[in-house]
């Protein structure tokens, strides 16, 4: 059963390299959702090895996360492209110290 | 025939999840998510998950994606693309790190000797999810109110302007 | 009934204080002068009822318990023997007249009433110090003449140089306070009591010390508190700038009371100083050495008041050094004297100021021996009495000075002498300057009645108080004892032969007399003899008139060092030592965190990239491969 | 009513916060009920301190003790009392903050929270006063910095930002070298016991081997820089200058006593054996600090700065007091801590009405206001005479108990000088130097006064002072003669507690003790304290 872990691995390297690479905020989030996903199937995983369904629940309360990290993430892309005009996160400076 | 499956499925995943990254244009990212989950999805029945895998597609599907295409919508991308990537050495470094870094804890772990695959049946998930999980239940939904407040109070027109 | 006369006799005074300051706005002046002469009069006639009670007996009485903590004692209580009862009557009698006076000259003033509440406290300052039964008490007295006289001398404040003058009188009475409490403590330490009964009693099988010991730095530290309250060299500075004041109050203050506090200290303590001959040598040697140099600056002084101070201080100089010479009946006796004729020659230098309206410089005075007779006729008596021509009060006084100090070498015979010759010639000057000669284009009038009267009264005084205390061959002449001296218990050690007193006596005496002359002779008439003499001695002149500079030259040593010294610390060490060290550290955190903040590049990418990396090592030490 | 009787000193502890909460309630609009209320809730407290001074005897034991277990785990608890150390800051807390509450002007900005700030401040200063846990003590010790800041930074002068920062961090890098000292001296204590306690009368001769100047410095360090000592008062002269002038009389009048009482009752009698190891260092540098705070103050310009840096000289004689270590040096610090409170107070306030009329605080600007102002004259002479410690002042009792303390210690045994007797060369040193700061004291105070109050006038119309500010005024002039005149006033119920303080600190200084030992307050044995108080 080990391939779902790897499969899960690459896929969150996947995102990580989304997060890292991309300049648009709103891919950015999906990378990030990506990476959830690919934890979701190592819950999923590792609950069918185990026997037990405690790594459903928990993917449960995972895409409940989700939800609510994508409603928020979104309202705060949509406000920040309302003041900045863009969405291009290089651009975004004014946290330099 | 259930390898042959999921080596497939597998591929369809990665391919999927690359295009997300890859592509140019948001839509097409916010798409080939929609695909992502999809397969994940499939993944998930291979693993007898039934029910998650319809919460998946139900809510991940159904419910996130629209929203990520709504926005996308909103914000008029198409007209003006960003460049799609820029090469960041470090990054692609870091992303091969945290890989190889995965694959090697995955490789010790030990393996179970007799992997029951245990069906995700629905009442029992409800009966833990009523029982032991009740509290971060109640969190959670707490959780998805306040997330919904705080979306709404965000992009509220302010009094003043 | 003798303790409450001790209360009535100590806190009348204060009382009039208390009443001048609460109510002193709302009362008339008529009866603000009153209260306040009646409230010292009161105290006089007390001290006069405690004096024929207690002529013959000593004893002390607590009024409360003031410090009571671990070892350390000292009661609120005063001591009744002949000495402070001679003393309380000195300065409650004198102090009656000059409140009397005050009431006329001070009549036109807006702060009458703050004046008398002044003098009032002042009085019962000094019977404080007079009467205390211990040296803190003393202290307490001798610190609150300071300050009274720190507020009567800058009376008018809104003159810069009169406040200045207070304040030089207060600090530079402080450096001989300070000396003075510091000679307490090692009283204290070295005897674990202040009182003056067992400090006398612990003395008592002493021998005198002969190297400079311990006791001899006792009596060093109180001689300089005395030199600061009695103006001695080198802390006399004071005195003459002293004279800003109201007239009256330099008459209070600086001629009658206050400034023989020292000498009253000595003698208080005089089992201390006979213990101790080498300080009794400096004691000496600064009297004469005051006693002479102020003698020198009055002779050029132009302002009457301040020839009138620097004789002051030359006086106290004698008084000094009589205590120096063990004579301390002597030293009270001059002391008595004195204080009735400079206080008569400061009233009527008073009376004289307020007839020319203020004007104090003696060179546009002249002939107001004709406009105000009084004044004159007092002067004369008091001038006489203070160049001590026979038979006036300075007269018994000075020679009983003079003869011991020709017992004890006959070269400080011969100082003193000729100190006292040019007390004779400072003081006719001042006379003849004033009084004789031409009068001016002014219209000066004899004094109120409530002026003269005390000057009359003072004159009076002047010329009796000497037969108190003849001295031995007059009283073997007339079969008179020495009341004086044998009312304060000391007797007379003096052992001269008659013929050589007779001999000291006469010469001196001729001299002075001759020098009044001279010096009637000189400024009464022709002023351009008194210019010829002038520029002959041009150098010494100017010295001399110029007070020989020793104020400026205290100023740029102390006060000009201390202060630029207060600059350096200040603005070298505080503010760029002290605080440039503190903000250093404030600023090394601020440059340290501008450093870092750096990192802070304020890409999300670059905080993202950093929580990946955090995460990689955070999982490298959960998992510990 | 056996309520209010039990729990008396806490009521009184927390009266004003609780009028200070009050008055949330009471719209900002209201400035006269505002200040109506706030002013009769302080002055209900000063009612109950002098219940609490009449009925406390005046033996060594800590009285009106309040007990109760608050974190058991390790062992602290709510414990309050009052002793002789402490008695008379408290009602001194108490007595100024009417004053200071009174002169609070309705029209001043932001009145509401002035007023709530005061009223808390004034129950973290009785709680500090009366606190005989260490972690109670701690925090109400770090309360007091909170109003104060807000009070210096909101209400203060132009450089207010600095100065607050300044005042802060200096406060607080002490208090958190204390809070290290303070949990280290508990976990050793813990260690050697097996309890965990951090009542202070437990701690008491704690056997602390050599940590002992570690932890000593630790809680010496907060104390001394709240005092000021020098070299750390760098601090209170900027506070001073930007903080308003109820700030400065609060600051100078009760928080710099909190460093003295600090030490009275916790550096010293904790770790003793220390303190009697730096004595020598705490004294010069307490000597230093009086010259050098008395020179200061004689460069000033500013009237606020003067008499700030002259806190300086005159704190140094109570450190010096304090270290000499013996019964009458101790009681001079005590006294002149008070002293100081009253007199130093007073001149604030006064700065403060001159500043309302003139609008200046700059020496050289102002001129001849004893002309215009007789009251204003007569209320600030007798406050420069009782800092320049005039007899019959409370200063001069203050300053004169501490020279003789000095004095007294080191006696005259010593090296033979001169003749045939003894001396001791360290008191001509410690006489010279104080009696030096006496001197300069009168220097820079007349100084000053001249310029301000003597020579023409400079101002036109000015108003001499209102019946408010005279009734500000007149309680602390009257306890300043108080003082002076009687100083058994005071004395007399801190002689017993100072006497066990000096002996304990003695004792374990000189022994390494057994434990328990009776330490000072409810353990000792009311016997054996009556007999050796006159030996």
């Amino acid at each position: 059963m080990n391939e779902y872990f790897i499969l899960a691995s690459i896929l969150f390297a996947l995102g990580v390299t989304g997060v890292l690479m991309r300049r648009n905020l709103l891919v950015i989030l999906m990378s990030v959702e990506i990476m959830l996903a690919s934890s979701n199937l190592a819950l999923i995983a590792a609950s069918s090895h185990v026997g037990n369904l405690h790594g459903h629940i928990f993917v449960l309360f995972n895409i409940a996360v989700a939800a609510a990290e994508a409603a928020v993430g979104l309202a705060l892309i949509v406000i920040i492209y309302k003041n900045k005009k863009t969405e291009n996160v290089d651009q975004f400076t004014s946290l330099h110290g | 025939m259930e390898h042959i499956l999921f080596y497939v499925i597998s591929g369809l995943a990665i391919i999927s999840a690359l295009s997300v990254i890859l592509n140019k244009n948001p839509v097409y990212s916010a798409l080939s998510l929609v695909g992502f989950l999809f397969v994940q999805a499939i993944l998930f029945v291979l693993l007898k998950a039934y029910f998650i895998a319809i919460v998946q597609v139900l809510v991940y599907t159904g419910a996130i994606m629209v929203l990520f295409v709504y926005v996308v919508m909103v914000m008029k991308l198409n007209e003006e693309l960003l460049p799609r990537i820029r090469l960041r050495p470090f990054s692609l470094f870091l992303a091969g790190l945290f890989a190889s870094y995965l694959f090697y804890i995955f490789s010790k772990t030990p393996t179970f000797s007799h992997p029951v695959l245990k069906t995700g049946d629905i009442s029992e998930i409800g009966e833990l999810l009523f029982s032991k999980y009740v509290l971060p239940f109640e969190v959670i939904s707490l959780l998805l109110l306040v997330a919904m407040v705080g979306a709404v109070v965000l992009n509220r027109k302010s009094k003043h302007e | 009934m003798s303790s409450y006369l001790i209360y009535v006799a100590l806190l009348s005074p204060f009382l009039g204080f208390l009443i001048q300051i609460f109510l002193g706005g709302k009362l008339s002046k008529t009866i603000s002068g009153t209260i306040s002469s009646l409230a010292v009069f009161v105290s006089f006639l007390a001290s006069l009822f405690l004096f024929f009670e207690f002529h013959n007996v000593s004893f002390s009485h607590t009024l409360f318990s003031w410090f009571d903590i671990g070892d350390f004692k000292a009661d609120f209580s005063v001591k009744i023997d002949q000495l402070s009862l001679l003393m309380m009557l000195v300065v409650t009698g004198i102090s009656t007249l000059i409140h009397i006076y005050s009431t006329g000259y001070m009549h036109e003033d807006p702060l009458f009433s703050r004046y008398f509440g002044y003098l009032n406290l002042f009085v019962f300052m000094m019977l404080t110090l007079i009467m205390a039964d211990n040296l803190l008490l003393m202290f307490v007295g001798w610190e609150g003449v300071g300050l009274c006289s720190y507020l009567l001398i800058g009376f008018w404040f809104e003159d810069d140089f009169k406040a200045f003058c207070g304040k030089k009188a207060f600090i530079v009475n402080r450096i001989g306070d300070a000396a003075f409490i510091l000679g307490i403590f090692l009283i204290f330490s070295l005897f674990g009591t202040l009182e003056f009964e067992s400090l006398y009693t612990s003395t008592l099988n002493r021998s005198p010390e002969m190297g400079f010991g311990l006791l001899s730095c006792i009596t060093l530290f109180l001689f300089i508190g005395a030199t600061g309250k009695s103006a001695q060299i080198p802390l006399y500075v004071w005195l003459p700038d002293a004279m800003a004041g109201p007239t009256p109050v330099s008459a209070l203050i600086h001629a009658a009371t206050m400034v023989t506090a020292g000498v009253y200290m000595i003698c208080r303590l005089s089992f201390f100083y006979d213990l101790t001959p080498i300080v009794q040598n400096i004691i000496i040697v600064i009297g004469m050495a005051t006693a002479i140099l102020s003698g020198l600056i009055a002779l050029t002084q132009k302002d009457i008041k301040k020839v009138l101070a620097y004789s002051t201080v030359s006086q106290l100089g004698y008084m000094f050094v009589a205590a120096g010479l063990a004579a301390y009946g002597a030293a009270m006796f001059h002391l008595t004297t004195h204080a009735f004729f400079k206080a008569l020659l400061f009233l009527c230098s008073g009376s004289v100021i307020h007839a020319m309206n203020g004007e104090q410089d003696m060179f546009k005075m002249g002939g107001l021996k004709n406009v105000m007779p009084i004044t004159y006729l007092s002067f004369l008596v008091g001038a006489l009495a203070l160049s001590g021509i026979p038979p006036l009060a300075g007269f018994f006084s000075k020679d009983t000075i003079l003869a011991f100090a020709f017992a004890k070498s006959p070269l400080l015979w011969g100082l003193t002498a000729f100190t006292a010759l040019l007390t004779s010639f400072y003081i006719f000057r001042a006379l003849s300057l004033t009084f004789h000669g031409k009068l001016g284009n002014i219209h000066a009038h004899e004094s109120p009645s409530s002026m003269t009267v005390p000057l009359v009264l003072l004159s009076c005084g002047t010329l009796l108080v000497g037969f108190l205390g003849l001295p031995p061959m007059f009283s073997h002449l007339f079969h008179v004892e020495n009341l004086f001296e044998k009312f304060l218990g000391w007797e007379s050690s003096l052992h001269l032969s008659g013929q050589t007193e007779w001999f000291l006596m006469g010469a001196c005496s001729a001299l002075v007399i001759l020098t009044a002359y001279t010096a009637t002779k000189l400024f009464s008439g022709d002023k351009a003899k008194v210019t010829a003499l002038k520029n002959k001695f041009s150098k010494l002149h100017t010295l001399s008139e110029n007070k020989f500079y020793v104020d400026e030259f205290y100023d740029l040593v102390f006060v000009k060092t201390a202060h630029k010294k207060a600059q350096f610390f200040w603005e070298k060490i505080d503010i760029f030592v002290i605080d440039g060290i503190v903000n250093g550290v404030g600023s090394l955190g601020r440059n340290l965190s501008i450093l870092l903040s750096l990192i802070q590049t304020g890409r999300v990418i670059n905080y993202a990239f950093m929580m990946f990396l955090g995460m990689i090592l955070i999982l490298l030490y959960l998992v510990k491969l | 009513m056996d309520l209010l009787l039990k729990h008396f000193l806490s009521i009184t502890i927390f009266l004003p916060a609780l009028f200070g909460l009050f008055l949330f309630f009471i719209p900002q609009s209201k400035t006269r009920f505002l200040k109506f209320v706030s002013l009769n809730g302080s002055i209900l407290t000063f009612l109950m301190t002098l219940g609490i001074l009449c009925y406390f005897t005046g033996t060594a034991e800590v009285q009106f003790v309040e007990k109760y277990s608050w974190i058991p785990l390790f062992g602290v608890s709510y414990f309050i009392g009052i002793d002789g150390l402490s008695l008379y800051l408290f009602i001194l807390t108490s007595f100024l903050t009417p004053l200071v509450l009174l002169y609070v002007s309705p029209e001043e900005k932001k009145l509401k929270p002035f007023l709530i700030l005061i009223l808390f401040l004034e129950t973290a200063m009785l709680g500090t006063f009366a606190a005989l846990d260490l972690i109670l003590f701690y925090i109400f010790w770090e309360a007091m910095l909170i109003p104060m800041y807000f009070m210096i930074g909101v209400w203060g002068g132009e450089e207010r930002l600095y100065a607050t920062i300044k005042f802060l961090l200096y406060t607080i890098l002490g208090s958190f070298l204390m809070l290290v000292a303070l949990i280290a001296l508990v976990m050793i204590h813990h260690s050697t016991t097996g309890v965990f306690t951090t009542n202070l009368l437990k701690l008491y001769g704690t056997p602390l081997g050599s940590l002992e100047m570690w932890l000593f410095l630790g809680f010496a360090l907060a104390f001394l820089i709240k005092v000021p000592l020098f070299p750390f008062h760098t601090w209170l002269p900027d506070a001073h200058v930007q903080a308003p002038t109820e700030g400065s009389v609060i600051l100078a009048g009760i928080l710099l006593k909190m460093g003295m009482y600090g030490l009275f009752r916790f550096a010293l009698p904790l770790f003793p054996q220390a303190s009697m190891a730096v004595t020598p260092y705490v004294v010069t540098l307490a000597l230093i600090g009086i010259i050098y705070g008395a020179f200061l103050a004689w460069a000033q310009k500013d009237l606020k700065k003067l008499v700030a840096y002259s806190s300086v000289s005159h704190l140094g004689y109570a450190v010096l007091g304090l270290f000499v270590l013996n019964h009458t040096g101790v009681t001079g610090s005590l006294v002149q801590n008070i002293s100081h409170g009253l007199a130093t107070g007073a001149l604030f306030f006064i700065v403060g009405m001159i500043y309302k009329r003139t609008h200046t605080k700059k020496i050289e600007e102002l001129g001849g206001l004893a002309s215009s102002c007789p009251k204003l004259f007569f209320f600030f002479l007798i406050a420069t005479l009782a800092s320049i410690g005039l007899p019959l002042t409370s200063g001069f009792v203050g300053e004169i108990l501490c020279l003789f303390g000095a004095f007294q210690e080191y006696g005259v045994q010593g090296f033979a000088w001169g003749g045939e007797t003894l001396i001791n060369i360290r008191n001509i040193i410690f006489g010279t130097v104080g009696i030096l700061g006496v001197l300069m004291g009168a220097i820079y105070m007349l100084n000053m006064f001249q310029k301000v109050m003597f020579g023409k006038p400079k101002f036109e119309d000015l108003k001499d002072l209102e019946w408010k500010e005279v009734l500000v005024l007149t309680p602390l002039i009257i306890m300043i003669f108080s003082i002076g005149v009687y100083p058994k006033l005071l004395t007399n119920k801190m002689e017993n507690s100072i006497d066990h303080l000096v002996k304990n600190v003695y004792k374990y200084s000189l022994t390494t003790l057994s434990f328990p030992p009776e330490a000072l307050g409810t353990s000792g044995n009311p016997e054996s304290e009556a007999t050796s108080k006159k030996d």
